[in-house]
């Protein structure tokens, strides 16, 4: 490998540091730490840690997001994406937990206290059963019902037609109306901006 | 207005002295342009701290956006980094592990380049027709800025790849710490580590002191507050590129790793924000970008799509960046329906939306790049219409 | 710093969530960049009405300045216009005279231009020597951004310029009304009213709502706060061209109409504001521009001038604007004398300061362009040293 | 001739309109406004306004400008650039008074004021004598002792070295040796900056 030369800049990263950073995991369970839990303590750490947000069933309280239920809803005109309808793998979800909730106190459940919890909204989705303990070693068990819901971006052969060498310049179309106006649905915030004055 | 400081009149400040040099150590706008500001739209999501504020770009013209106005789009607010604490780390399918400290960083041989960065959510909310009367709210997740920083090829030569490395993981150091995997040949082709924008270092709201920088791919994947890159060998399919930043199409399967923005425009004035304030000469002005190159053309309808004229593109023409075109027309008062579309250098040409539908349904949420329509009216005032 | 923020510690702002969008309607830096800021020296001036602050060059990369860092050089302060109250008022010899508000010069075909601006005074202080250790002081009157504008010469076509018309004055609002006479060739060549800098309105200390742009010429000449333009047959020899911005040469005399900004080049990092932190691989990192055109190549020596070699230019290369080049070499940790030499399109060769001095002597204050040297020490201090 | 069309933005800029603006006065004197004034008026101006700021005699005080004196230095180590010594024409004398004197309250003064108190300038440059008054009739009696002081920008003739097709790359020459450093002039501000962290 004709590589350009090193540059020497920069430290060696010692085990011990990557350790405290290296929290990513992949779909095969790589990366994922040791520890196991359960769905019932899982559901002791979901009620005192996310359900004020999540709700109590993962049906959203509030605003905040939805995380159960939307099975069957993805052809529909209002989808509702979740962990169960939507998610293909566990990996994303312990993944994203372990980094990123509690909202707000982010890193702050050990990797026993992740694993119940990860487990308890896989049951909300009716994935795993009640009595489910997740672990690197039940990690294959979990199948996501979406698994198969996503393919590779095809947009440079089902939208070929938009690579168009000789898009219509002139009397491209018939008269046209309009079928929608912003105005009417009248969600824009009240613009303190110059057109509002 | 006050004619005691129009002609024939010596105006105020033409009598009397203003404020001495260094009295503004780190100026600021005009207070007469105190409405050029990112604005948000409440309702859109459940906390600021995970959510967008927006470019305004009716406000803005040339291809450069002023730091203090790029959009933000946070998953967990700001993160505010000390330099001297900030750390990168390069690990995983390397030969040797590496950590950066910021003044390493600075250390290598620099780049600058000009790019575009749109959120892939960006029009978002108009896939099911005209929803937000402005184009800082339709159009306003993307910006344009000169980025200086080391190319990611250079800092991962540095670590050594092990033969059969394949994919890149990001991650932030936000409370979020955000991560997508970058497929090798991109990170190894035109991605950058950027610490500075503009000239200046990043603003915190984007990324200080550094972030990924991918040209052209998804705003999504350029890591702000960059703390992590680990070298693997297949994608970690991370929530931000499954829940998220996945296209439902109507079928109810979904594509996914869609990184590269369509080619899109957007008339920036008149539009809702920016009415039209007389008649006779008219300037449209607009901005173009596309993730496949440089724009190399942009027409304009005043009819709503029936013809087309194609507009000047005046200014710099960069891969990958905005450009800014002018339509100038005379306005006679007449009602009208303004478009613009864009077409790059592989000859993609801007769709309108029902063109999208058509192919993707309504509910992908994510890179609806169709074209816009504005119905100028006769008074000047200018709305988001969907016409069919 | 702070260990228990780095690895392998999780950081605070990992932890914990930080500023929402919209938080920070207009961002302003990051409080750790809090020195980033225009500098003035105070006994240079009797007041800071009339007088100057300078970019913060060594904190700067990539070629374009941050709106809020750009130069101040004003002689009665800043004049806070009302842009409801502005008018730009045209006559003298034109068939027309006319008078224009704001919105009507934004009603004209518009252009974006990436220009150099310098102050013919900048490196003034150093005609005589070394005098001030820091590159925003001996060279910090400069600044480059985008300018968005209507061209001098369509407004003159709108007012029809009379047979015999050979000049035009620009004045300014300001409480000097500062007035400069132009040449008519270069007021129908490139010079433009711009009235926006890097996309948003001009701030006000540069000229708000808007300013004469006349590339490549000596800063004083870019009208700020423009209110008039008179067109006529003869120069007015104002006092800024005649008291000021003469360069009165060792005989006595002096040269009058110096317009074009000559050839020059400044690294700004290393410098003394920005010393070399470590030894080995050292990027020396810095700026050039040209009154006459493109800068073409720019070479680099570290041994006062004995040996050069030619620097890589990065980015953007315009017309009349700043470049950015870079020289990384391994520096072993020896005392070097660093310098740079633009080149630009029509061959003219950055001069050392003593070939300026054997032809313009030492009294001519403006213009000096000559090469700048940086002692660097063992220790990575840096100082601006006169070498012989 | 083929001008491109006119846009018709902007409006007609009346007489008063311009009236009010038209205050540049150039070499032969056109533009200079009705009105006339003394030497011995503008003493009287000048002590009340301008005095305090650039000396009783021009001399300067404090570090505001000097306006008089200064004859002969033009071509020493010391310039001293003034109204006498330096400007080549009393047009940029008084189009510059004009508009921007007393400093901080420009154009207050009305044209008789003007016409006395450049003449007292030029006074204290013993360009006119004490009885001198100024007006459109004695304008062209005016000689500025440097009238003859300026010329043309030559670079592109006196400096035509610089367009140096070759430049010197190697052994361009001798030793180097420092002749100067700024520390010890010791005139840069405090740097608040990094460096002086
Ligand atoms: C204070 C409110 C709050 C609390 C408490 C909270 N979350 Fe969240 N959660 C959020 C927000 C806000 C988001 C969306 C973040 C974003 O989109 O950037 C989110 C997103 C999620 C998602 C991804 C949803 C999707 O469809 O992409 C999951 C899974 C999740 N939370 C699980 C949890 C778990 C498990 C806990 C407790 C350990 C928890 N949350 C506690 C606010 C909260
Ligand atoms: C408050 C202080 C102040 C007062 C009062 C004042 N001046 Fe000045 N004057 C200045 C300053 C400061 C400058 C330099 C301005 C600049 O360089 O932009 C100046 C410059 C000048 C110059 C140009 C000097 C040169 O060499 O270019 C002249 C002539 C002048 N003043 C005349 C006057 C007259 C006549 C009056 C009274 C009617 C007056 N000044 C009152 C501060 C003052
Ligand atoms: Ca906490
Ligand atoms: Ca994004
Ligand atoms: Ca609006
Ligand atoms: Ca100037
Ligand atoms: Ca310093
Ligand atoms: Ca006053
Ligand atoms: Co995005
Ligand atoms: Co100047």
């Amino acid at each position: 490998k004709n590589a350009p030369k090193k540059l020497g800049i920069g430290q060696m990263a010692t085990a011990e540091q990557i350790a405290g950073w290296d929290i990513d995991v992949r779909p095969d369970g790589q990366g994922a730490p040791p520890g196991k839990g359960s769905v019932k303590q899982g559901e002791e750490i979901y009620m005192t840690r996310c359900a004020a947000c999540h709700g109590e069933f993962g049906e959203s309280a509030g605003r905040w997001p939805q995380l159960a239920q939307g099975k069957g809803t993805l052809a529909s005109n209002d989808p509702v994406r979740t962990v169960g309808s939507y998610w293909a793998r566990l990996s994303s979800l312990f993944d994203y937990v372990r980094r990123a909730m509690p909202f707000g106190d982010a890193q702050a459940l050990n990797n026993d206290e992740l694993y119940a919890v990860v487990a308890y909204v896989l049951n909300l989705n009716d994935i795993v059963d009640d009595k489910f303990v997740l672990s690197k070693e039940t990690w294959e068990q979990v199948k996501m019902p979406n698994a198969n819901g996503f393919y590779d971006d095809d947009r440079e052969t089902t939208e070929k037609a938009f690579w168009n060498k000789r898009p219509c310049m002139d009397n491209c179309r018939g008269p046209v109306t309009i079928t929608g106006r912003a105005r009417a649905v009248d969600v824009t915030p009240e613009d303190k901006g110059a057109a509002a004055q | 207005d006050n004619p005691k400081n129009q002609p024939p009149n010596v105006p105020e400040w033409t009598r009397t002295l203003g404020d001495g040099v260094g009295v503004r150590a780190y100026g600021t706008p005009s207070k007469f342009e105190k409405q050029v500001i990112r604005r948000t739209v409440p309702w859109l999501t459940a906390t600021p701290e995970s959510s967008v504020s927006f470019t305004p770009l009716h406000e803005l013209d040339g291809i450069i956006t002023p730091n203090g106005l790029c959009f933000e789009r946070h998953h967990s607010g700001i993160a505010e980094i000390d330099p001297a604490d900030y750390r990168l780390m390069i690990h995983g399918m390397v030969d040797k592990p590496l950590i950066f400290t910021l003044d390493e960083l600075k250390r290598f041989p620099r780049a600058n380049r000009i790019y575009f960065l749109e959120c892939a959510a960006n029009s978002g909310m108009e896939w099911r027709g005209a929803q937000l009367n402005g184009c800082q709210y339709t159009h306003g997740m993307v910006h344009c800025v000169q980025y200086t920083g080391v190319p990611l090829k250079t800092l991962l030569n540095e670590a050594g790849l092990k033969s059969g490395a394949k994919w890149i993981m990001a991650e932030g150091g936000d409370a979020a710490a955000m991560n997508r995997s970058i497929p090798l040949a991109k990170a190894l082709d035109d991605c950058l580590i950027a610490y500075r924008m503009n000239g200046e270092m990043l603003r915190p709201e984007n990324g200080y002191p550094a972030r990924l920088v991918v040209p052209g791919w998804q705003g999504n994947m350029w890591i702000k507050w960059l703390r992590r890159l680990k070298v693997g060998d297949q994608p970690w399919f991370t929530r931000e590129e499954t829940s998220k930043y996945t296209d439902l199409m109507e079928n109810g399967k979904a594509r996914q790793f869609t990184w590269v923005m369509d080619a899109k425009s957007i008339i920036t004035s008149p539009s809702p924000q920016a009415p039209a304030k007389s008649k006779g000469l008219t300037v449209i002005s607009g901005l173009a970008w596309s993730g496949r190159g440089k724009v190399v053309r942009v027409d304009v309808a005043l009819d709503g799509g029936r013809n087309w004229r194609t507009a000047r593109i005046d200014g710099p023409v960069y891969d990958k960046a905005c450009v800014r075109f002018y339509y100038e027309f005379d306005w006679s008062g007449e009602a009208l329906l303004l478009q613009s579309r864009a077409i790059d250098e592989t000859g993609y040409v801007q769709p309108n939306k029902d063109d999208l539908r058509k192919i993707r349904g309504v509910n992908s949420i994510y890179h609806n790049n169709g074209i816009q329509t504005w119905h100028l009216k006769p008074d000047g005032e200018v709305e988001n219409v969907e016409v069919g």
